[in-house]
């Protein structure tokens, strides 16, 4: 093919691949692609390569564009509109590539290698030489070199079924599991009611058969990619493990001692950990309240006075006939203002504490068992019948 | 086509491959970053094409480079069917395919 | 083999009550602490008249060229000194069985006593340097415990801590100058010590070396740098006060300076210039602390100067090179000072724990024996002519004749017995000042058999000829006639008439010299050096290695190393395609230059 | 065999615990506590021949499990170890549900650090090292106190950091002598300074010298009792122990060549970290700076049998980490008694504690007087000995050396030490009871036992210290 048809093909490619970048419109992009193609192909027959170049157009131009102009009409894409160009971008997206193209240049030069030209005297000797092995003496490629054709189809014929038999096979297989993974992928779409296992595209089909009037996708879509958008904002609170821990002029009353095996996942906030305490202790609750409320004597409530269930009788806030605490041996100033923090103000509510409310104050004083080591119990109960 | 020389052929390739990359940076369009790699995929069979025809096996081009063509194409049509399945059901999921609100992957 | 027993029984008795009997033995445990004392006191008088040989030594720790053994040395001086403290040990144990009556941790306090007893036999009987450092830091633990004995009182345990700290900074001198000996001088034992070595490495190492060594005296005998904390140890029972802080434990820095210049012999060779600096501090001592003593109210704080300024004496006689005239003094020293304190002690038990002396008065009526035997102390402390302390004070005043120091020393004997004869009359004589002392009689048996029997030794001390701890120190050698004699004679009838006229029947004290009562300042100079120099140093210290240690250098490794790993998070991984592919772009441009061209 | 159990006990005890969770914790850690002081009582009389495992034979470098029980210093130390173990598996006050993971790492820490002391192959020597950081990284960041997270980090992060050098360090050593054997180690032809300063920098911030010693202090502070009893009482003798046997054998002239950079960074340890100790307000903050203090004193040691090769540096240095370890192992179970009694630690709101505790008093009194250095008490003897090592075969005609200087600012550190030690025993114990140690009850008899175990061993290694020297010779 002389030097002009091969200059205009190959700007008529370059141009063609120009469009594909430079245009707004995806359709007329995919147009672009298309001239860029069959300017290919042509440059593959000038290179005698007639198989491929038909080929070329067959699927390239033909399948794969067709598809993609398909798929640009389902999704009815408009132009893109606000994108203002991000300058970085664009600067990048041009120096690289001109980058690119410069370093390849040298290499492309040092190579300066013609072609042969395959006239029919060129061929008849390539025929002689043919080995027999390859081509047996009465395939039909041997007159045809001697005619001084080159008879591409055969011979690329020839080369697959013997050297590249396995490989063809291969590129089968994957064509089919190709077919098979878009059925899938498409099948998702508008199908039936999908296993209810917690696989991802199940979720997504029921939630966008769902949400067909949602207009804006943040809120609902499907629970993990939500679940990954709060994962990727919770994990930046992940690596700082903050338990709330008081301040230090009170150590005694530090955080409760995390257990070993939920140490891992104890970063939740305050709220948590009180849910944790109440979930953790309801059970707990019901025995204590039974025993807590019908205790000796006064089964009716004291004014503004409600029986917690952890805590045993308490007052929401200080009763007048409250007791000086630090009376009991073991309790301090320090003491007696925590406990008056937990509604504790008179003997008697200490005397008719029950085992579990007394290691419920025990993990909350976090004094290590010493309620029960100076028995405050009986102390109190001494000290309330002499009031 | 014998005057024109292997150079200009790798050289063209070259410039296709490089377009192709430009495509792929600039634009916003997930589409249209696929049409490029496809561009790229194209550009890259040129110059395997050029090759087997300059180098001659017993007179005859290599036709191990077009095979790895041959290849190279059926590939590509099972990766575009592929893609182009995943890019409509992330169209259908996130209502949105440009690329700056499909930023998941940010750690 | 006695010897050990001597050496082990007060320490067998201090364990035996420490961890043996706790409160409610408590009487058992005195008498086991006083008998034991009576024991040594016992063997220590066979021993003056020679009646044991002495054991070889224990070694303690003998690794390579460091061989400290415990023995005990067999001189004169160590006779002499076992005499005064198992003397005066075993009178204080008996004046405190009476005195400590009532306290609650008499247990306790038996118990330390019985521990310094062991100490200052340790520093008595030590045969090394190594030997005397342990035990003089085991009596300054006992003079803390003793001190801090009321440590509920929170005056009494600060005292203690200012005890214990400025023995301490003491001992770091002590410390220094000893392992200088030990390589000058070639052994830490004071039998074997070369002294040609020693002076021979120069006079102004030699001179260092024994500057060192007395900065252990300075801490232990309160000399002036380090004296502040002798008037506080007041904080502590009277009994103890009289043992430790009158006789025995300040007197062991002049023991030991003794020993030193005995086993290094300095006092035959040339002089070596530091010495001096020794008989400065010491007159200089003498002097402040006697100018203190005359504007002092507390008893207590009186005696406390006094001896603190005896103890200027004997230094000064140490520095002078007469070694033996200060042992002298020390030793009839320590008879009249105990009977000086335990007197204050009985007074003011009879006072019911009254110590300021203008609320006193008429004693001497009330408590007859207790009042004369407090004259002899005090005639003895000022020189009356045939009392003990005229002795030995006319022996430093004479080793002191012709250098400076003469006239220093004539001042400080003026203005001794002007001070002493100021308690006199204003405690003993005129009129009962305050009902506590219009009812106060004499103390029990218990309490005033010690005090006659030091009033027999604050006279006839010198003449016990065997018992001195001074090698050729007798009075009828030394003693002779002559104007030293006459002007310290001349110098008592001054203090005395000064005394008289100023403080005959007096109720309030007619001179109030403001520089004199604060103790020339001296303890808030401290307090403010330590407050500035430690506390501030700290807290700039501990700033400095928070901020820098901790905060930069630490602090800025982890800072950078997170801010690296962000810097790296945020902008490679920022979920945009595109900046995937430029990247990835930039990387295969990076293969390609570098596989082609290079 | 014997000294192979007295690894495998803990490490059997600790799988049992681990395995069994809180049930019989204590009593399988107490009987293997005093397992081990049988064992090594046995082992060491019997001075048996140890036990050898090669785990790797190549041509070129042979490493080999080999435990001996011999040579002065890892009996020593063997025993420090033994007995401070008992000590810590007895004091402090295990949270409630948290036994296994307490008594665990207790007797993991405790096999890591025996491991290190009798091993005799480098290798072994630093990996049982590392393996006793690991639990208490585990026991300070859950069951501390304080802002435990940070300071767990800071600690393990602070000692890998050393732990890395040290690693360089061994590694050129094992290259250069072509074997891991410890017995074998001699002078290294070449590279002696870098080695040497490889092994400072490495030891160094395994005992807190100076540039390196900011983990000390809030690790020990935050950590629960027996930890930091163990770490400070006995892994930090790691570091000296390896300094002694194998930077002094491997590398003296590298070791004299650094001499000025040591003596100035142990003065450094001794004075600023003395002024710090004085400055802090809490007491297990202040014990924390004074171990890291007294590291001092035993880096003056290290520089004597440097400097001048002093033929008692060695056994002064031994003797005062041995008596530094029980005293400040003691002194932090009673810190942490004081703690559990009073609630805090803050030591100006704590007063008058001796009315109501008097034998926590006397303790706390018997530990602050031997870490001050008093005569009758261990520490004094080791102290005694580094000073005069200091001036050994010193001759006044060159005048004051480095060494002596250094030996004498060094000194003032005994004041420092007093300082603080009496000002708190002042402020804690002496004067009017507070309102926080009003109510306190005396302690009961099991609470003391720990502590006086360590105050008759104290006692007993004061008054006569050949009971530890004698393993000398």
């Amino acid at each position: 093919m002389p030097s002009i048809l091969f200059y205009i093909f190959a700007i008529l490619m370059i141009t063609g691949g120009i469009c594909v970048v430079a245009l707004k419109n995806p359709v007329s992009s995919a147009m672009g692609m298309i001239g860029s193609f069959i300017a290919l192909a042509a440059l593959f027959i000038g290179l005698n390569a007639y198989f491929i170049g038909t080929l070329m157009i067959l699927v390239y131009a033909g399948a794969i564009m067709v598809l993609f102009i398909f798929i640009i009409m389902l999704l009815d894409l408009k132009k893109e509109s606000k994108k203002e160009f991000h300058v970085i971008n664009v600067a990048a997206g041009v120096i690289i590539p001109l980058l690119l193209v410069m370093i390849i240049c040298p290499v492309f030069i040092s190579v300066d290698k013609d072609f042969e030209i395959l006239d029919k005297k060129a061929l008849t000797a390539a025929e002689a030489s043919l080995p027999e092995s390859e081509v047996p003496k009465d395939s039909l490629i041997r007159p045809k070199l001697r005619e001084g054709e080159i008879p591409d189809v055969n011979l690329i014929g020839q080369k697959t079924f013997t050297v590249y038999n396995f490989p063809l096979q291969v590129v089968g297989v994957l064509l089919l599991v190709a077919t098979i993974g878009c059925v899938t992928l498409s099948k998702k779409l508008h199908g039936d009611e999908a296993p209810a296992d917690a696989d991802d595209d199940g979720r997504m089909a029921k939630t966008i058969a769902k949400s067909k009037d949602i207009p804006k996708v943040a809120t609902l879509n499907g629970p993990d990619t939500e679940h990954s958008e709060n994962t990727e904002v919770g994990n930046a609170a992940d690596s700082v493990e903050e338990i709330e821990e008081p301040t230090e002029e009170s150590p005694t009353t530090e955080e409760e001692v995390v257990k070993p095996e939920s140490v891992a996942e104890s970063s939740k906030g305050k709220k948590a950990k009180q849910s944790e305490l109440t979930l953790e202790s309801d059970k707990k609750s019901k025995t204590v309240s039974a025993k807590s409320t019908t205790s000796a004597d006064d089964t009716d409530l004291p004014e503004h006075a409600t029986t917690d269930e952890k805590l045993g009788l308490i007052y929401t806030e200080r009763p007048d006939d409250a007791d000086d605490l630090t009376e009991i041996k073991g309790v301090g100033p320090v003491i007696v203002g925590k406990l008056n923090g937990f509604g504790v103000y008179t003997f008697k509510q200490i005397s008719q504490w029950s085992p579990e409310v007394v290691s419920e104050f025990d993990g909350l004083l976090s004094f290590k068992g010493r309620i029960d080591r100076d028995d405050w119990l009986t102390q109190a109960t001494e000290l309330h019948a002499n009031k | 086509m014998p005057t024109a020389s292997l150079t200009e052929y790798l050289f063209f390739s070259g410039l296709l491959f490089a377009i192709g990359l430009s495509g792929v940076i600039i634009r916003r369009n997930i589409i249209v970053i696929f049409m490029c790699l496809e561009l790229m995929l194209a550009a890259a069979s040129l110059t395997l094409v050029a090759f087997s025809r300059a180098n001659l096996v017993n007179g005859l081009p290599d036709y191990d480079g077009q095979m790895l063509v041959f290849f190279i194409i059926t590939v590509a049509a099972a990766e575009v069917a592929v893609g182009l399945a995943i890019i409509v059901a992330l169209y259908r999921a996130r209502k949105t395919i440009s690329t700056d609100d499909l930023t998941s992957l940010k750690n | 083999m006695i010897l050990w027993l001597l050496f082990l029984l007060p320490l067998v008795s201090a364990a035996l009550i420490h961890f043996v009997l706790k409160q409610k033995l408590s009487n058992l445990a005195s008498l086991i602490g006083t008998v034991s004392t009576l024991a040594t006191l016992v063997i220590a008088i066979m021993w003056t008249n020679g009646s044991f040989s002495t054991p070889d030594s224990w070694s303690w720790i003998s690794v390579g060229s460091f061989n400290a053994s415990i023995g005990l040395a067999d001189d004169q001086l160590a006779k002499g000194m076992m005499i005064v403290v198992c003397g005066i040990g075993f009178l204080v144990h008996v004046f405190s069985l009476a005195y400590m009556d009532k306290d609650g941790a008499k247990a306790r306090y038996f118990g330390n006593l019985s521990l310094f007893m062991f100490s200052m036999t340790g520093i008595v009987l030590a045969e090394n340097f190594v030997m005397m450092f342990i035990f003089w830091e085991l009596v300054g633990l006992s003079s803390y415990l003793l001190i801090g004995h009321w440590y509920k009182k929170d005056t009494a345990a600060d005292a203690a801590k200012k005890a214990f700290l400025s023995n301490r900074i003491g001992d770091f001198g002590f410390l220094i100058g000893i392992l200088m000996t030990w390589m000058l001088a070639g052994s830490i034992v004071f039998s074997d010590m070369d002294g040609t070595a020693f002076i021979g490495s120069g006079s102004w190492m030699a001179g260092a070396a024994v500057l060192f060594v007395f900065c252990g005296a300075i801490g232990k005998s309160a000399q002036l740098p380090l004296h502040v904390w002798l008037p506080d140890a007041m904080e502590g029972p009277t009994p103890v006060s009289a043992l430790i802080h009158a006789a025995t434990m300040v007197a062991a820095g002049v023991y030991m300076m003794a020993r030193f210049f005995g086993s290094v012999g300095l006092e035959a060779r040339a002089q070596v210039p530091a010495i001096e600096v020794i008989a400065w501090i010491g007159a200089i001592t003498s002097l402040v602390a006697a100018l203190m003593a005359t504007q002092q109210d507390d008893i207590k704080k009186i005696l406390a100067y006094s001896t603190l300024s005896q103890l200027g004496y004997m230094v000064m006689a140490v520095g002078l090179l007469e070694p033996d005239a200060g042992m002298f003094h020390l030793y009839t020293h320590a008879w009249f000072k105990a009977l000086l304190f335990l007197g204050s002690g009985a007074v003011i038990y009879a006072c019911h724990h009254e110590q300021n002396i203008w609320k006193m008065g008429g004693l001497f009526k009330k408590m007859p024996i207790t009042g004369f035997t407090f004259v002899i102390g005090t005639c003895a402390l000022t020189a009356v002519p045939f009392t003990s302390g005229f002795f030995s004070k006319e022996g430093i005043l004479h080793a002191a004749h012709g250098t400076p120091f003469y006239w220093i020393a004539l001042g400080v004997a003026a203005l001794t017995t002007f001070y002493m004869f100021r308690l006199i009359f204003v405690a003993f004589f005129g009129k009962a000042k305050d009902e506590h002392a219009e009812h106060a009689k004499e103390v029990e048996f218990r309490m005033f058999a010690p005090l006659v029997i030091l009033a027999v030794m604050a006279i006839a001390s010198p003449f016990l000829g065997k018992l001195i701890p001074a090698n050729d120190f007798t009075p009828d050698t030394a003693f002779h006639w002559n104007e030293v004699t006459i002007a310290s004679m001349i110098v008592f009838l001054i203090g005395f008439a000064a005394a008289f006229v100023i403080y005959r029947g007096r109720s309030s004290d007619p001179i109030n010299i403001p520089l004199f009562r604060n103790k020339f300042y001296i303890d808030e100079f401290y307090a403010g050096l330590v407050k500035w120099f430690q506390d501030i140093l700290a807290a700039i210290v501990h700033f400095l290695d928070e901020f820098i240690i901790n905060g930069l250098l630490v602090g800025g490794l982890t800072r950078c190393a997170q801010g690296t790993g962000n810097l790296f998070r945020r902008n490679c991984q920022s979920g945009n395609l595109q900046h995937y592919a430029l990247l990835s772009g930039v990387g295969i441009l990076i293969a390609i230059y570098f596989t082609i061209f290079s | 065999m014997l000294t192979l159990a007295l690894i495998l006990i803990p490490l059997l005890a600790a799988a049992a615990i681990f395995v069994l969770g809180s049930a019989g914790a204590r009593k399988i850690a107490i009987g293997a506590a005093v397992a081990n002081i049988a064992i090594a009582v046995a082992a060491i009389s019997t001075s048996c021949s140890g036990f050898t495992l090669n785990v790797l034979e190549n041509p070129n470098m042979n490493l080999a499990l080999d435990l001996h029980a011999n040579g002065g210093i890892s009996v020593i130390l063997l025993i420090l170890s033994v007995i401070v173990t008992l000590a810590a598996v007895l004091s402090g006050t295990c949270p409630k549900g948290h036994e296994g993971l307490w008594y665990g790492s207790i007797m993991m820490i405790s096999a890591g650090a025996i491991g290190a002391f009798i091993a005799k192959d480098l290798f072994f020597f630093f990996a049982f090292h590392e393996l006793a950081l690991i639990p208490t990284f585990l026991m300070i960041g859950m069951l501390g106190r304080g802002e435990r997270k940070e300071v767990a980090w800071k600690i393990t992060i602070y000692l890998a950091f050393g732990s890395i050098i040290l690693l360089a360090g061994i590694l050129m050593i094992a290259t250069q002598l072509g074997t891991f054997d410890m017995t074998e180690l001699k002078p290294l032809a070449l590279y002696q300074n870098e080695v040497a300063l490889l092994l400072i920098i490495g030891f160094g911030t395994l005992v807190s010298l100076f540039p390196f010693h900011s983990w000390a202090a809030p690790a020990y502070a935050s950590a629960p009792a027996p930890v930091s009893m163990l770490h400070a009482g006995v892994l930090k003798k790691f570091g000296i122990y390896g300094l002694i046997v194998v930077a002094y054998k491997v590398a003296p002239d590298g070791m004299a060549h650094w001499l000025p950079l040591l003596l100035i960074l142990l003065l450094f340890n001794i004075i600023w970290v003395g002024l710090v100790t004085i400055n802090q307000r809490r007491l297990d903050t202040m014990l924390g700076n004074s171990s890291v203090m007294h590291m001092g004193y035993i880096f003056l040691a290290i520089a004597a049998l440097v400097d001048n090769g002093s033929s008692f540096a060695m056994q002064a240095a031994v003797l005062l980490m041995f008596a530094h370890g029980i005293s400040i192992a003691m002194s932090f179970c009673l810190a942490d008694r004081i703690e559990s009694k009073t609630g805090t630690l803050e030591i100006n709101q704590l007063g008058g504690l001796a009315k109501n505790t008097p034998s926590l008093a006397f303790l706390f009194g018997l530990v602050g007087m031997a870490s001050i250095g008093l005569p009758g008490l261990a520490n004094f003897a080791g102290e005694i000995m580094v000073f005069f090592s200091g001036f050994e075969d010193w001759s006044h005609a060159d005048g004051f050396g480095p060494l002596q200087i250094a030996t004498m600012i060094a000194i003032w550190g005994v004041v420092i030490s007093a300082v603080y030690m009496l000002r708190a025993f002042r402020n804690i114990f002496q004067g009017e009871t507070v309102r926080r140690t009003e109510e306190v009850t005396p302690l009961s008899f099991n609470e003391k036992i720990p502590a006086i175990i360590l105050g008759l061993v104290l006692l007993v290694v004061g008054i006569y210290p050949n009971t530890i020297l004698h393993f000398f010779n």
